[in-house]
């Protein structure tokens, strides 16, 4: 029983006089793919945005292995590995592929800027290696064909994919992802529910909210489901 | 024409619209307290060196941090305003510290401005005339130009794209986006004291109507008609807006209509390059 | 002393008021933060001068008055419409960023103030204001034009809210909130946007020219006129015309007090740090509804 | 489907969204109480359709609608002239409430329609009233799209044209549009002209079928074919959509 990733105890929140949820209580098992299904307006994004630290419970804690989520900046949380892909998946359109590859990971040079200054040439060997590392995500995503095109050009589909890509190369540990098979082709369908297999077979959690079911229970170990504001495990 | 004197103004409005570039061009907010800045950065040098007794460059630095601190204000506004109030507060803060400047008597002389500003003197050798400061102007500003110039090479200026383009994509990446608006405002800030200190040093009389909100409005209007996010534009954009006061001055009108002129021509471009060219005649990034 | 500074306030205030529904208007109609109201404001009092010094041989005073008054709103009414047509629309239909909308109101703003410095050089004019004092008792004193301004004000702030319970404003509403979608709902919007213009530039013209009766106006008093006015749109809450209107007064009564301890040089650093204060600790008043998240 | 005239016909329709050419001389004709349902993948130009045909966006070839050419006809009459359409993710105005929206599509019925829509939305769309004074900017994806439907009721138009009503939508949600727009055709002869991507929901309802890919539409496939024994089903359910 690998220790949980996620454990989430009595969160409740409202949301303008709406009582979304009232004491939920689950937990995520390391390097598995969940499901989270609801109807509407129950709330699945805004769980989501509490999860990722961009809205405020009114009550109960988030534990993500060990570190008790702060809600005073958003940034941090996404660094200490949990990773969020938006419904509308926030990739850089005015760069390319490679270059939203780059600029994802955690040690990229233009993290502190004084380094410019003393150590010159390490950043041209760090900026090697983040390429090095780059294109063999693109590869495994089968995206390397598109390195040199502007992210903004990308269908839907594929800048799903490249979210999801700029994730794993920023090594988050935990992905929100919120509908990722939504409004997409079945042969994109194909290429993400692969790739996340893979995330999971190297020791990625995957967390998502879905609605096409059939995709999503294909191959998720455990299924959520949101019941007047609860959270159940189903399976 | 006095071509000394205009090579030196064009020196001193390419630090300003650079460095207004940083600010403006690579974090994608429009700000308008560029000239309350430079007027600091003046004052502050001016008042070091008459109090104090400092040489040129110990008070040139005093105006450097002075001004680095200051901007952790425009850091503030960025990290809570977007696009429209941020230029709005930039706006208030030019006109708060122009108010300061004028009317605090004691420090700064109030509407009198500071006469008599001693030289600068490079080991034991004093300036003078406008050759020597042009050539002093002409070092800083190749020491400016030159920092951009490979700024831009390096993947730090990727990273600030990508943060202009989409603040909230940067930040479930784990940036952290108020560090990265912080050194561009304080690199910028820390430069146009340097343009603020030549300008005291070169004139040796300052007063707070030359740092106003039109000085702020200029500096825009030259990043605007340069274009932003690349080199050429503010440097083109600075030495346009000095060359164009030299062509009214022909027009046989008295001083006080020239000034007014000079604004109606600088307003009337401001509109029609904003609509016609909004990214500016070389610039790379539009605001749209 | 200080029950006449609040006298004082409130016919300031009453007068703020009309400049910030003006402005208020306009901003939710074209989501342009227009500082040009502050131009208008002042080219109010310019037209009026000039229209008053050209009818005064011919016409009997109180005529020649009303004439010019009519004149100058008209004249008003046609500047804001070419400025609509010339720069804001264009604007509108290449969905600018609104920082981008305040430059050019900036530069629109700066050719008229400019314009008229060059032609009218830059002292200040003031529409002869030898008014006796109407009401005097050992409280406060009031002279006849604050008295006429404070009616003519409350007159027009009660037309206002009035007006704001009629669909043409829910359809300014409409408009603010997402103008594709108002468009689906049968609302024209050129049509709304060029009525609010309107509306809103007569109202600042008349509070121009009523402050051009009691003290004399310089070129450019008006850009901290209409940045005095977006502080109160801001405070009040931007959809919500009552809120700017009680702002006002609050803006006004911490203005002319505060101006009785320091000296009046200050009265403009007060103010615009009064901005600074609101833009920066004040943001609910600015996102008017609380959107989710990701349209942030 | 009655023989009458075409309610809709679309002549070489071309039309470019931001700049890049989206559609090629489309042609589709619709009769009177025909549910159409365009299937295309994103990015196929199914909204640049729809705004076309409601003069959102200009575009050359013909559309008439009535015989009365829509090109002259500007977005803000688009209900005076009998057309309701449902933008994707549904037309909502964040800062006003659910009331006000159905207020605003009724503002040009008299008292007694009003009344008699009210009783009918408070039918079909129980969960409207429960958030009546919800401000619409705190709604989820799929209270807005219903919110939309309620609307489109309002108006009573009777040719709609609705882009992705079901994209993100529970199930259950789905089986409720669906019922609401069979009701709408059987019982008061509406047209609707569907752009979905999702075959299952477009085809429980729909009466014919065209896909349109890359910008261009194939023929026109009248369902009951598909609605024949299974084996003839399955054939052509791929070849549609390939």
């Amino acid at each position: 029983m690998s220790k949980p990733i996620l454990h989430i105890d009595n969160l409740s929140k409202s949301f303008g006089g709406l009582k979304l949820f009232n004491e939920v209580n689950i937990e995520l098992q390391q390097g598995t793919i969940n499901a989270l299904f609801g109807s509407n307006g129950s709330g699945k994004t805004t769980f989501f945005n509490l999860i990722g630290g961009y809205e405020k419970p009114d009550a109960g804690k988030i534990h993500f292995n060990g570190l008790t989520i702060k809600y005073h900046n958003e940034f941090e949380i996404a660094k200490a590995g949990i990773g969020k892909m938006w419904q509308e998946p926030s990739v850089f359109p005015n760069h390319t592929v490679l270059q939203n590859l780059l600029v994802s990971d955690k040690t990229h040079p233009g993290e502190n800027f004084l380094n410019y200054i003393f150590r010159g040439n390490s950043i041209k060997k760090k900026e090697f290696e983040l390429k090095e590392k780059a294109q063999n995500i693109l590869q495994d995503f089968k995206l390397g064909n598109k390195s040199g095109q502007l992210a903004g050009s990308l269908s839907l589909g594929e800048k799903k994919l490249l979210c999801i890509s700029m994730l794993l190369m920023n090594d988050a540990r935990l992905l929100l992802l919120d509908e990722p098979f939504s409004s997409v082709n079945p042969d994109t369908i194909e290429r993400i529910s692969s790739a996340l297999s893979d995330l999971r077979s190297n020791g990625k959690t995957v967390f998502m909210i879905e609605h096409k079911i059939k995709f999503a229970e294909a191959i998720s170990n455990t299924i959520f489901k949101i019941e007047n504001c609860k959270i159940e495990k189903l399976n | 024409m006095n071509w000394m004197h205009i090579l030196f103004m064009c020196e001193i409005y390419v630090i300003l619209s650079l460095s207004a570039n940083l600010v403006s061009g690579y974090t994608g907010l429009l700000s308008f307290a560029n000239a309350a800045f430079y007027g600091l950065g003046a004052y502050v040098t001016t008042l070091v060196m008459k109090n104090f007794g400092f040489n040129y460059f110990p008070s040139l630095l005093i105006a450097i941090t002075f001004n680095v601190l200051i901007s952790f204000i425009i850091t503030f506004f960025s990290s809570r305003l977007k696009d429209l109030y941020f230029t709005l507060a930039t706006l208030a803060f030019q006109v708060v510290v122009f108010s300061v400047l004028y009317n605090w008597e004691k420090v700064t002389g109030g509407s009198y401005g500071i006469s008599e500003i001693p030289g600068v003197n490079i080991l034991g050798y004093g300036l003078n005339g406008t050759k020597d400061y042009a050539i002093l102007g002409g070092f800083f500003a190749a020491i400016v130009i030159s920092f951009f110039y490979f700024f831009q090479r390096t993947p730090f200026v990727r990273l600030l794209e990508c943060i202009r383009d989409r603040e909230l994509g940067a930040v479930s990446l784990g940036k952290n986006i108020s560090y990265y608006k912080f050194i561009c405002n304080s690199v910028a800030a820390a430069f146009i004291a340097i343009a603020g200190s030549l300008f005291a040093v070169y004139n040796s009389y300052i007063d707070a109507t030359s740092f106003t909100l039109n000085e702020s409005i200029l500096i825009v209007n030259m990043i605007l008609i340069g274009g932003t996010g690349n080199l050429i534009g503010p440097v083109f954009g600075a030495c346009f807006y000095v060359m164009l006061p030299e062509l009214t001055r022909m027009i046989p009108i008295d001083s006080t209509q020239g000034a007014s002129l000079q604004m109606i021509i600088y307003s009337l471009i401001l509109i029609l390059v904003v609509r016609f060219k909004p990214n500016g005649l070389f610039g790379k990034f539009k605001f749209q | 002393m200080s029950f006449q500074i609040l006298v004082y306030s409130i016919t300031s205030a009453l007068l703020l008021s009309l400049v910030a529904i003006g402005f208020n208007l306009i901003f939710n109609a074209t989501k342009v933060f227009h500082l040009a109201h502050g131009a208008m404001y002042v080219s109010a009092v310019y037209a009026m001068y000039e229209f008053n010094r050209l009818f005064k041989q011919t016409l009997p005073d109180w005529i020649s008055v009303a004439l010019s008054i009519i004149l100058s709103l008209l004249l008003l009414s046609v500047l804001i419409v070419v400025i609509e047509y010339l720069v804001y629309r264009p604007l509108y239909r290449k969905k600018v960023n609104s920082a981008i909308s305040l430059i050019s109101s900036l530069g629109v703003y700066m050719l008229v103030v400019n314009l008229l410095t060059f032609f009218f050089g830059n002292e200040s004019i003031s529409l002869n204001n030898n008014f006796k004092i109407v009401v005097s008792n050992d409280y406060f004193k009031l002279t006849e034009i604050e008295l006429l301004q404070s009616i003519i004000c409350i007159v027009l702030i009660s037309v206002v809210i009035l007006f704001s319970k009629t669909k043409f404003y829910t359809h300014i509403r409409a408009i603010t909130d997402n103008y594709q979608v108002a468009e689906k709902f049968g609302v024209n919007v050129q049509r709304t946007r060029i009525i609010a213009l309107i509306a809103g530039t007569v109202l600042v013209g008349i509070a121009g020219i009523m402050k051009g009766y009691e003290i004399a106006i310089e070129p450019n008093v008006g850009l901290t006129i209409v940045l005095t006015a977006s502080v109160a749109v801001i405070i009040g809450g931007v959809n919500s015309l009552k809120g700017t209107i009680l702002a006002c007064f609050a803006i006004a009564l911490i203005e002319n007090y505060s101006v009785k301890f320091l000296s009046a040089q200050w009265k403009d650093l007060l103010t615009y740090t009064l901005l600074i204060g609101v833009l920066v600790f004040y943001k609910q008043g600015l996102i008017s509804v609380k959107q989710r998240i990701e349209t942030r | 489907m009655s023989n009458e005239a075409n309610i809709l016909s679309i002549k070489n329709l071309t039309a470019s969204y931001n700049g890049k050419p989206v559609l090629h001389e489309l042609n589709l004709q619709l009769e009177k109480g025909e549910i159409c349902c365009v299937i295309g993948e994103e990015g196929a130009g199914k909204s640049t359709l729809l705004k076309a045909i409601t003069q959102q966006i200009k575009s050359n070839g013909k559309i008439n609608y009535n015989e009365t050419d829509l090109s002259k006809v500007p977005t803000i009459n688009m209900v005076k002239q009998g057309i309701d359409f449902i933008a994707q993710g549904g037309n909502i105005l964040n800062g006003f409430t659910v009331e006000e929206h159905i207020c605003l599509s009724l503002s040009e019925r008299n008292e007694t329609e009003k009344r008699i829509v009210w009783k009918e939305i408070v039918e079909t769309f129980p969960k409207m009233i429960a958030l009546k004074k919800q401000v619409a900017g705190r709604l989820s994806g799929g209270e807005r799209i219903i919110l939309s439907f309620a609307c489109v009721l309002a108006t009573n138009a009777d040719f709609l044209v609705l882009d992705e009503p079901t994209a993100g939508l529970a199930p259950e949600t789905c089986k409720v549009i669906g019922d609401f727009l069979l009701r709408m055709k059987n019982e008061k002869g509406k047209t609707i002209l569907l752009l979905e991507h999702n075959y299952d929901f477009a085809f429980e309802i729909a009466d014919s079928v065209v896909t349109l890919k890359d910008g261009s539409l194939s023929e026109k496939y009248l369902c009951d074919v598909f609605r024949q024994p299974d084996f003839v089903y399955t054939k052509l359910y791929q070849t549609v959509n390939s």
